[in-house]
This record gives structure tokens, C-alpha cells and sequence, in this order.
């Protein structure tokens, strides 16, 4: 890949984001302990390239992706997305931009709007942004979507209910293209799908970057696959990037302990390496992050926290 | 625990405070007393005089706060009927209200919570129809014909007991046995259908598993986790009793807090309209208090939270 | 020697509004005492199930068993009177459940919920449990015990939930220990530190195990043998370096390729098993994995192979395949070159 | 739709339920055109007459019996089903409507808006429904109109709490978020997502809610504070009939077992509904 030697603008920067959940007074509720869910978190993601980001449950690494697209609000900090800032930017000033930025979540048995046809779903981002033309020419275009997802187009008019998780994931990842957006945020696409669904899904995704160059953030705890999709990688842990670098760097060169403690926790699909494989312990409450600590170069593009 | 406790106390004073502001406004609503309580053909200057010293001539919003003061303190006014304090013409009915609702509550909840485990416990055999019909029946039986049913077999045919008004224990039997139908058939439907929930969690398999008898699992396990919404459900129930006092003791002369306010309601009577509905309403908000604290006994969840 | 379980024959169906759901297809198979064997498939492919029913613990109805025998320690637990099942259960067969949030009654203590089985099965006093209790709680690597036991489950995290989860299986020092996914709701880290707690407790107690789970990385380092699960039947077994170096059932093979194996990006695809998992609604008829495999062949789609001790392998390889993976595979490189 | 019928078919009690409720629509709607005499004509010479089951085809006789005042009573309790059934019908729509609207919006914009709707639910539910309606008709009057509104306002905050738990719920689920994310408005996320899926249990609380109305519509006309006379109406022939207890046991004894059986099949159809939609109903009542 040659793009990663070309200096480029990134496509999206997240700049020093914090979202805090709580710690506000509520009428009657009395006070409630504030959550850092994401704390400080910087990156950049530029155009073709995937992200990945790895970290356990409660590391804040959903809440980064939902924030980065503007879901929720982040606390403080700024997303700047092709140049321009979107932070508090209004729903109508934001609409837009929604079109060139989509996200694809975990579960594909929620995902779905159980009361609407998968065809309707597929297409309701050409309605809202009224694009796709009338009914027939956008029935074409939901029928192309379905076919490029590799799903039979005469599906359109059936409910969700007569699918199998893969061939949910297929339908929202139909619905996140159809506007032909430039970041997709995959929120942990495939860890709800069966072992033998799993390939089909990261094959689409790659397949689709390398037709439409479409730009990933993906958002994972399965650090094998992460080693096989992403070009760089983040790792979250209670709210913070403690490590970020070239996927190689993190794999073969983990700086931070709690990046060596990740991976040398993945089991691998092999008796013999599995058998002598000892888990490096890390108690993240016996090693806080200092709250000032900033993210130092340990190689080229590589920082740790610390 | 003290904090749940008071922020529940804290939701109490501000229903309380609604009600009465609700019940303030809407019996004013409803008319002039003061033309029920001059003798037909009064002057207008009597009128006048009247409303002066009752208050009626002052502000909406000022008779308001004034009576809101004034009810803090325990002060209703005086009852335009009985011409005297309101909150006494209320409070001495209570007990009547109080004992035959209690009665009820206890003995409806133990029947319906002995039924609807047979039925969860029974599964698809002839018991659990007998209860589910049963129960079905009881809930959609309106409780003042039921009572007027009683009255006709037992007083007008068989006249073995009392049709109406208070006095000995016998006087309690018809009116309590119409409310606990009423009572155990919501309980018991509500706790067959929990019980059938809770069978499936996940925890009773591990206490299955365990090798624990299926009396210990039913016991410890389904039960104590069905009993959850019961008790939410005995609070509603607890209105429910409450608000229907209005009708039953309609129905067998009970001397009750509910007939003083449907009288109150056709005399006009502000003062005991508002001391009865005020009562009502702060008992139902201390039983559901009650409820709220047995919630937490039985949900360690709610305990620290 | 008699192995510690052998089940012959095992069927189980569901009976749903939509139909008959063939959970479980004629299993058959043994464990030695002190084996582990480690149960792989995905959902629907029965493993979880099987292992229910044969302790009597899924829900009768909707679940049915058709057939078959279960032999622990000489008996069948089929036949067994109920109390004599609930004797059995918790003491001889301990279990860990997936879900550890779940799985924990939330309105009792830690302590009470762990020394249930302990004063089930062994009518120890109150004093006595409390001590074993604190001592189980301490084998698994839960610090402060003694102050922990008196909390309740939603005071505890997701992995410490599970240890505790673990602690109640083994309580009684069961013969046989039945770990139902145990570790698909935890971190990674948290994984490898119950997969580690698991290895240590094997050497310590020496109990029998079968880990149920989906995921070929968990068990190939704690598994002696293996046994790959598809649709309801039992598609390969064997000791477990032999079926990940030479899987001889398609579906094996298939899923260990499509792991990405450390791989590095862009290099290739990842080989991707076609189609969707099997409808157990209709009646099973061939090989549950024909309509995805490549190689099936006409007589995989009419009739159920046998699983049979595999040709050139080691001894207890036993693969059920009418095609011949290693022709196949041999022809296609053969080809590609 | 025809697997709906189907299961309903299946379920003896749905079924049961589904087809007496279709009788005493029926009967409402027809008993102008049965032939029967006027629920309003009293006759002097005919007072008080006991039921005859053989009288039921011949002209001009009374089944059920009549009144202290000579009226039919089958007649009465028809004609008096058309004033309930309509009453009730009206109250569990205007109810159910502004309850499921008021339970969206709070559970979809949650903060202030949700926490001052739950306040007030808190405080009509500290007063018994009963009591409530009965002060309300007793200002207002009761006339039809009055009392669809006010049964409507001891309705409505039942379909608002269940109806804002569940938008929370689904407030979280991904679709929502997914809406979010391709832009789409606050109007369309309300009609198109959150609306279609809480149809269901609207369905089911609209059902037993309307059980629960007519006892108390008729516990309401029962204590004279119903549709006025001479209107027949359920209630009021209960009330006026008690008096006569001991020398004509009929005139309190059908139009009871009208109601009983009205609400009965009511309550069987929304069993079956709920069960039929959606399980987890059962223990949010």
C-alpha cells in the first residue's frame, strides 16, 4: 500500500474528546458519581485506511465511535471531518455530513427495525437525504445495494425475523453504503455472529474498501482479526488511548504493559503454542494512569502512554 | 438505603401536595355551597354574609394557599354539613375503612398467593384451570354486583348474615369476602405468570444444578424473585381497595371514609371532600412507602443503589 | 477401564409452535476419567444441549428426549429416579454456566448461593460451609474473601462473578465438571485468567472436564481431546494436535482456515465457509454440513455418515465424512499448481 | 394476519373471548332491528314480571323479566351496552392515544420533560382512580362527552408508563442509533421507529384497559353518577334494582352478569393479545 507513504490530510481528527456520563445533579435524584467513559482521546484517520481500535468492555471504545459520528456529545473536544469542525454543529448544519459518515453495530439481531421491510430500511437513508429519485429508481438502487452486499435483491419486501445474523450484518452494511459514505464506523461488526459467519463478513468489509476506498473505523476486542483488517491500530483502556501505532509495531513491539497484557491473552487456534502460551497479568487498579500523562513517540507514528 | 428512603419520602410529600391541589380546584368546581346551605329563599345580602365568613368571597389563589397553610397544620376547616372539624368527620370513619381494606388485603393476598402457586406449580393439569378460571372470573366480576349477589344468597335467601352496616364480626364477613375476591384473583394471576417467568432465568438452572430439591429451589430461588413484583403489585391493589371503599360501602351501609366522601361530593361539602380525598391518598402514599421498603428488604440491588 | 461417561445414541428434540427442532442427532460418545475434552460448534450445533439433557436440567417441555443412553459411572442417568438425580447433580457433575450475570441468583449472598451445594450434599453445618466457602472463594482467586462472601452478585464484576460461578462447580469436588461456554461473556484477559485458574484447579483436584465453547483458540491449549459439534451431530473428534494439524471433516477444516492465524493485512482473503447455518426445524437427512461443504458428495446429501476411526491417523481420530479430505485437498493443490 | 387468526383459532380462551366480544358488538349495534319493546316504556300492568326462558320467541313477552317500572330488561341491557360500549370505546382511544403519545415523547427526549410527566403520573396514581373520577363528574356533570374524558383521564398514565419504559428500552436499541446516524429526523424516528414498536403492547393495554373501564363506568353509574336517565345504562339499573332485592331478584341479577360477561370476554381476548404478542407483558401491568 503506497498510501501510507504519501502525507496526506486525515479524512477525520479527533482532537483531545471527553465524554463524562453523570456526575450532574438531578431534580429529586440527588448527585451521581461521574464516568469518564472517554477521557482525552486523540487520533487521526485519513482516507483508505482503517483504524482499528481494540480494548475490553468499559474501555469506552463504542462510546469514542458514537461520539466521533455525533450520536452523542462529547463533554469537550472537537472532530474535525474533512477540514471542517462538527462539533456543535445543529441537527440540520450536522445532516449533511451524516451522509459521508455511517456506522454498523454489534448486534445484528437489534440493528434491525423489526416493523419495517429490510428494502425500506436499506433505503431510508436516500429517503431522509431525498436522494435515489422516485420509488421505482430507488427500489432499483436498494436492489443494487442488496446485490453488492451479496444478497438476493427479491429479499426486499421481507421482515427481519426471516433472517440469519449474517444476513443481517449484510443488510446494515447495505444501508451504511447506500449514501456511498467516506468513513464507516464498524462497531464491533462481527463478534455477535457464528465462528463460521464470521470470514464471510470481514471479507465484505475488505472487498467493499477496495471498491469504494471507503475509510474504517473498526472497533473490536478480537485482536486477531483486528491484526488481519486494520493498518493502525488504538488501544483503549478505562476511557484512554494508552497505545497507538502501525498494526506491525503494536504486534511485534508492544510498549505499554497493558498492550502486552491483551495480546499475550489471545488464545490461539494452535495446540502447541497455546499449550506453553502464559497470560501476562495486568491489574489496571494497582497501575492508574496518571491523569497528566500524554502520548510519547516510542517509533514512527507509534506513541504509549505514559 | 437512607438515600432511597428519602427521595421515596421526598416523592410522598409531592403527590400529596398534587392531590390536594387537584382535588382544591376541581371541588370548587362543583358549585356554590352556600346556596345548599341557606334555607330556599334567602336574600342576596345573606348569601353575601355567608360566603364573607366562609371565605368564599376571596381570591382562588389566595383561598388556596390559605387552605394549603391551613392543611399543614392539620386544619381542613369546618364541615359545611356537620359543623365540625373536617378532619374529624373524616378520621372517625377511618377504622371502619381501614380494618374491613386490611382484612381483605391480607386474606385476598394469602388465598390468591396459595392459588396462583398451585397453578405455576401445576402446569397443564386440571387444578391449574380450576384456579386460572377462577381467577379470570373473580377479576372481571364488578365488586358492588358481586356484593349485591352475596347479600341476595346469604341475607335474602338463606338469612344467616347481616345485609349491611357495622357492628359484630359477622357484619364483616360479606363485604370482606367480596373485596378478597377481588384482592386474590390479581394476586394470584400475577404471581402464576411471575413464578412461570422466573422458572426459565438462568439462576434456577444453576440452583437445579446444584442438586438443591426442588422444594429448596421453588422456596429460596423462583418464589423469593417472584415476590418482587407482588409486593408492587399489593400497592396498586392497596389504591385499588381504597379508591372502591367509594362503591362497596355504598353497597352494604358501611360506615366507612368512602360514603362520607359521596355524600360530601353531593352536599358540597369542601372542607370534608378535601380531609377525605387527602386521607385516602396519604395512606395509599404510606402503604406504597411500605411496599417501596419491603422492595428493598427483598432486592439487595435496590438496598445499595 | 470403564470411562467416567458414555453416552450412546443421545437424541433430543424441541417441540415449538414452528415445528420440531432436531437439537441433538444421535450422539454418541465416551470420556476417560481425567480427560478434558473440549466441545466446539456454534449455535444450533447442539453441544450445550446435549449436555443439559442428560442431567435432566433443560426444560421438559419443550425439550423431549427421543433416545438414547447416558452411562455415568456405570449407571444411566436417563433412568435415574429424580432423587437420585439431585444427588448426582451439584456432587458428581458440577457446572459452570455461560452468563455470569445471569446465572447468579440476584437477591442471595455469594456465601449462601456457594454453600447450598456444599450443604446439600454433605449436610455440613452453617460454621463449617462459611469455612469451606472462604476456602473455595480463595481457590479461585478471589482476594478478601471472607469479607466478599457476606456481598451479592451485582457487587461483583463480570470475571469475579464467574469465579464464583466456578467455585459453586466445584464445590463438592465433582467427578465430572461441565463448563458451558464459561468464558464467551468474559474479556480476553479475563479469560485467559479463568483458562489459567482452570489448568491449575485440573492439576489440583484432578477433575474431569468438558469445556463447551465455540471458539478452536480456547480449547486447543486446554482440551486433551476434541470434539467438533455441527448441526446436531458430532462431525470429528480426535486428540486434540491431531485434529488441528490433520482435520479430516470439511467443517473442521473450513473453520480452522478461516481464522485469520496471526495473518497480516491484504495478504489473501480469509477463506470463508459459504451459506448459513443448517434449519434443525426439518428433518435432518444426510450430512448437516453437505449444503455448505464443496466436497460433499451425491451420498452426503442422502445419507448420515457414520463417525468412524479415520484412515492413517492416530488412534481415536474418528471423523464422520463420506468424501476423503485429504484426496480433495491434495487433488486442489495438485490443480493449483 | 392469517397466522394471527390461525393462533387465535388454536386458543380456546382467545377464541372464546374473541367471539363474545363479537356478540355483544353485535347486540349493540342490532337492537334496534330485534323486535324487542322500548328499554324507555313502562307499563303498569306488566311490572315486575319474572323471567321466562319458554317466552323467548313469542312477541311482545319479556324474557328476562321486567323492571319495578314494567321495562323489558334484555331490551334495557342492550340498549344500555350501545351508551357503554360507546363510552368506553371512546375513553380507552382518547386515552390510549394521549397516554402512548406523552409515553414517546418522554422516553424519547427523556431529562425534564420525562421526569415532570412521571411526576404528575405519580400524583394522579397517589389518588384512587375511583375517587378521581368520581370528583371530576361530579363538577363537570355527566354527560356522555364528560365521561370519555374523564374515564380517558384515569386511563391514559397506564399506557404512558408502559409505553415510555418500553422507548427507553428501545431508545438503546441500535436501529434507533442507526436512524440517528443517516440523519434522520426527530418526527420520522418517532412515526417510523419507535411508534410501530410499541403498537403492540398499545394493543394490549388499549384491551384490558377497556375491561377495566366499563366496571368503572359502571361502578360510576352505579353511584347515580352515569349517563342520566332515562337512558338505560348498566350501572344505574343495578343501583335502582338493589332496592327490589328481596321481592325481584332478576333486576340486579342480568345486567351484573352483563357486565361480568362483557368484561370477562374482554379480558380473555387481551390475555390471549399479550401472550400472542409479547410475554414479557405480563409482569408490567
Amino acid at each position: 500500500m503506497t498510501m501510507e507513504k504519501t502525507p496526506q490530510k486525515p479524512l477525520v481528527i479527533a482532537d483531545r474528546l471527553c465524554k463524562t456520563y453523570g456526575g450532574g445533579r438531578g431534580f429529586l435524584a440527588g448527585s451521581t458519581p461521574a464516568l469518564k467513559a472517554v477521557d482525552n482521546v486523540s487520533f487521526e484517520i485519513y482516507p483508505g485506511e482503517t483504524l482499528g481500535l481494540v480494548g475490553e468492555s468499559g474501555s469506552g471504545k463504542s462510546t469514542t465511535g458514537r461520539v466521533l459520528l455525533q450520536l452523542e456529545e462529547p463533554t469537550s473536544g472537537d472532530i474535525i471531518f474533512k477540514g471542517q469542525n462538527l462539533t456543535g454543529l445543529s441537527k440540520p448544519l450536522l445532516k449533511p455530513f451524516r451522509r459521508d459518515m455511517q456506522i454498523i453495530f454489534q448486534d445484528p439481531y437489534s440493528s434491525l427495525n423489526p416493523r419495517m421491510t429490510v428494502g425500506e430500511f436499506v433505503g431510508e437513508p436516500l429517503v431522509v437525504h431525498g436522494q435515489g429519485g422516485n420509488r421505482s429508481e430507488r427500489n432499483d438502487r436498494v436492489a443494487a445495494l442488496f446485490r453488492r452486499v451479496g444478497l438476493d435483491p427479491s429479499f426486499m419486501t421481507r421482515y427481519p425475523h426471516e433472517f440469519s445474523g449474517g444476513q443481517r450484518q449484510r443488510v446494515c452494511i447495505a444501508r451504511g453504503i447506500a449514501l456511498d459514505p467516506a468513513l464507516i464506523v464498524a462497531d464491533e461488526p462481527i463478534t455477535a455472529l457464528d465462528v463460521s459467519i464470521q470470514a464471510q463478513i470481514v471479507n465484505l468489509f475488505q472487498d467493499l474498501q477496495d471498491e469504494l476506498g471507503l475509510t474504517y473505523l473498526f472497533i473490536a476486542h478480537d485482536l486477531s482479526m483486528i491484526r488481519y483488517l486494520c493498518h493502525r491500530v488504538a488501544v483503549m483502556l478505562r476511557g484512554r488511548i494508552v497505545e497507538i501505532g502501525p498494526c506491525e509495531a503494536i504486534f511485534e513491539n508492544p510498549q505499554h504493559p497493558y498492550t502486552q497484557a491483551l495480546l499475550s491473552a489471545i488464545p490461539v487456534p494452535d495446540p502447541k503454542i497455546e499449550r506453553e502460551r502464559r497470560p501476562i497479568a495486568f491489574d489496571v487498579n494497582a497501575n492508574p494512569t496518571p491523569a497528566d500523562a500524554v502520548l510519547k513517540p516510542v517509533g514512527e507514528r507509534h506513541f504509549v502512554l505514559g | 438505603m437512607t438515600r432511597y428512603l428519602l427521595v421515596k419520602l421526598l416523592e410522598a410529600v409531592v403527590a400529596i401536595w398534587g392531590v390536594v391541589t387537584i382535588v382544591f380546584f376541581v371541588s370548587r368546581i362543583l358549585g356554590d355551597p352556600t346556596v345548599l346551605l341557606l334555607p330556599v329563599g334567602a336574600g342576596p345580602e345573606e348569601i353575601a354574609n355567608l360566603r364573607t365568613a366562609l371565605g368564599l368571597d376571596e381570591p382562588l389563589w389566595q383561598q388556596y394557599l390559605y387552605s394549603l397553610l391551613a392543611m399543614v397544620k392539620g386544619d381542613f376547616g369546618i364541615s359545611f354539613q356537620h359543623v365540625r372539624p373536617a378532619l374529624d368527620v373524616v378520621l372517625e370513619r377511618m377504622p371502619a375503612t381501614a380494618s374491613l381494606a386490611g382484612l381483605a388485603l391480607i386474606f385476598g393476598t394469602l388465598i390468591g398467593a396459595i392459588a396462583g402457586a398451585i397453578a405455576a406449580l401445576m402446569r397443564g393439569t386440571v387444578a391449574e384451570l380450576v384456579v386460572m378460571i377462577a381467577a379470570l372470573l373473580g377479576q372481571a366480576t364488578p365488586t358492588f354486583w358481586l356484593g349485591i349477589m352475596l347479600i341476595l344468597l346469604f341475607s335474602v335467601e338463606l338469612g344467616l348474615l347481616p345485609t349491611g352496616g357495622a357492628g359484630g364480626w359477622e357484619n364483616y364477613i360479606l363485604p370482606g369476602l367480596t373485596l378478597s375476591v377481588f384482592v386474590s384473583a390479581s394476586i394470584a394471576r400475577l404471581l402464576r405468570s411471575s413464578l412461570l417467568d422466573i422458572m426459565r432465568e438462568d439462576y434456577v438452572r444453576t440452583a437445579r444444578a446444584k442438586g438443591l430439591m426442588p422444594r429448596t429451589v421453588f422456596f429460596w430461588h423462583i418464589a423469593r424473585n417472584a415476590l418482587i413484583p407482588v409486593v408492587t403489585m399489593i400497592g396498586i391493589i392497596a389504591g385499588e381497595l381504597l379508591g372502591g371503599s367509594v362503591v362497596i360501602e355504598t353497597v352494604f351501609a358501611w360506615p366507612g371514609v368512602g360514603r362520607v366522601i359521596v355524600q360530601a361530593i353531593q352536599a358540597q361539602d369542601f372542607p370534608v371532600i378535601q380531609a377525605g380525598v387527602a386521607l385516602v391518598a396519604g395512606i395509599f402514599v404510606v402503604v406504597n412507602l411500605l411496599v417501596d421498603l419491603l422492595y428493598g428488604v427483598l432486592d439487595p440491588r435496590i438496598r445499595r443503589g | 477401564m470403564t470411562p467416567l461417561l458414555d453416552i450412546r445414541n443421545l437424541t433430543v428434540v424441541f417441540d415449538t409452535p414452528a415445528g420440531t427442532v432436531h437439537a441433538v442427532n444421535d450422539v454418541s460418545y465416551t470420556i476417560e476419567e481425567g480427560e478434558t475434552l473440549g466441545i466446539v460448534g456454534e449455535s444450533g450445533s447442539g453441544k450445550s444441549v446435549h449436555a443439559l439433557s442428560m442431567v435432566g436440567l433443560i426444560a421438559r417441555p419443550p425439550g423431549r428426549i427421543v433416545s438414547g443412553e447416558v452411562y455415568f459411572k456405570g449407571r444411566d442417568l436417563l433412568k435415574l429416579a429424580p432423587r437420585e438425580l439431585y444427588n448426582l447433580r451439584g456432587k458428581e457433575i458440577g457446572f459452570v454456566f455461560q452468563d455470569p450475570m445471569t446465572s447468579l441468583n440476584p437477591v442471595l449472598t455469594i456465601e449462601r448461593q456457594i454453600a447450598e451445594p456444599l450443604r446439600r450434599h454433605f449436610n455440613l453445618s452453617k460454621n463449617q460451609a462459611r469455612e469451606r466457602v472462604v476456602e473455595l472463594l480463595e481457590l479461585v482467586g478471589i482476594p478478601n474473601a471472607r469479607t466478599r462472601i457476606g456481598q451479592y452478585p451485582h457487587e461483583f464484576s463480570g470475571g469475579m462473578r464467574q469465579r464464583v460461578m466456578i467455585a459453586i462447580g466445584i464445590s463438592c469436588n465433582p467427578k465430572l465438571l461441565i463448563a458451558d461456554e464459561a468464558t464467551t461473556a468474559l474479556d480476553v484477559t479475563v479469560q485467559a485468567q479463568i483458562l489459567d485458574l482452570v489448568r491449575d484447579l485440573k492439576k489440583k483436584i484432578g477433575t474431569t472436564v468438558i469445556w463447551i465453547t465455540h471458539d478452536m483458540g480456547v480449547v486447543a491449549g486446554l482440551a486433551d481431546t476434541i470434539q467438533v459439534m455441527y448441526g446436531g451431530r458430532i462431525m470429528e473428534r480426535g486428540p486434540v494436535d491431531a485434529v488441528f494439524e490433520d482435520p479430516r471433516s470439511a467443517y473442521t477444516w473450513g473453520l480452522l482456515k478461516s481464522l485469520p492465524h496471526g495473518g497480516k493485512r491484504g495478504a489473501t482473503r480469509l477463506y470463508q465457509i459459504p451459506g448459513n447455518p443448517p434449519n434443525l426445524i426439518e428433518k435432518p437427512v444426510g450430512d448437516p454440513f453437505a449444503p455448505r461443504n464443496a466436497f460433499a458428495t451425491e451420498r452426503c446429501k442422502r445419507e448420515t455418515p457414520p463417525l468412524l476411526q479415520v484412515e492413517d491417523g492416530v488412534a481415536g481420530h474418528k471423523a464422520a465424512a463420506w468424501y476423503d479430505l485429504r484426496a480433495e485437498l491434495k487433488k486442489e493443490r495438485e490443480a493449483s499448481a | 394476519m392469517k397466522s394471527f387468526f390461525l393462533a387465535l383459532l388454536k386458543s380456546r380462551a382467545g377464541l372464546f373471548g374473541f367471539l363474545l366480544v363479537l356478540v355483544f358488538i353485535a347486540g349493540a349495534i342490532l337492537a334496534p332491528y330485534l323486535g324487542l319493546p322500548s328499554p324507555t316504556r313502562s307499563s303498569l300492568t306488566a311490572r315486575m314480571v319474572a323471567p321466562t326462558w319458554t317466552s323467548l320467541f313469542s312477541p311482545g313477552a319479556h324474557p328476562l323479566g321486567t323492571d319495578e317500572l314494567g321495562r323489558d330488561i334484555l331490551s334495557r341491557i342492550l340498549y344500555g351496552s350501545r351508551t357503554t360500549l360507546l363510552i368506553a370505546a371512546g375513553a380507552v382511544v382518547l386515552g390510549g392515544v394521549v397516554g402512548t403519545l406523552l409515553g414517546i415523547v418522554a422516553g424519547y427526549y427523556r431529562g425534564m420533560v420525562d421526569r415532570i410527566l412521571m411526576r404528575i403520573v405519580d400524583i394522579q396514581l397517589a389518588l384512587p382512580l375511583m375517587l378521581l373520577a368520581l370528583l371530576v363528574v361530579a363538577a363537570v356533570g355527566a354527560s356522555s362527552q364528560n365521561l370519555v374524558v374523564v374515564l380517558a383521564l384515569t386511563s391514559w398514565l397506564r399506557y404512558a408508563r408502559i409505553i415510555r419504559g418500553q422507548v427507553l428500552a428501545l431508545r438503546e436499541r441500535e436501529f434507533i442509533l442507526s436512524a440517528h446516524a443517516i440523519g434522520a429526523g426527530t418526527w420520522r424516528i418517532m412515526i417510523k421507529h419507535l411508534l410501530p414498536n410499541v403498537m403492540t403492547p398499545v394493543l394490549v393495554i388499549a384491551t384490558l384497559e377497556l375491561a377495566r373501564i366499563i366496571i368503572m363506568d359502571a361502578a360510576l353509574s352505579f353511584l347515580g353518577l352515569g349517563v342520566q336517565p332515562p337512558s338505560p345504562s348498566w350501572g344505574r339499573m343495578l343501583a335502582d334494582g338493589r332496592v327490589y332485592i328481596t321481592t325481584a331478584w332478576w333486576i340486579v341479577t342480568f345486567p351484573g352478569l352483563a357486565i361480568l360477561l362483557t368484561v370477562l370476554s374482554v379480558n380473555l381476548l387481551g390475555d390471549w393479545l399479550r401472550d400472542y404478542f409479547d410475554p414479557k407483558l405480563r409482569t408490567a401491568r
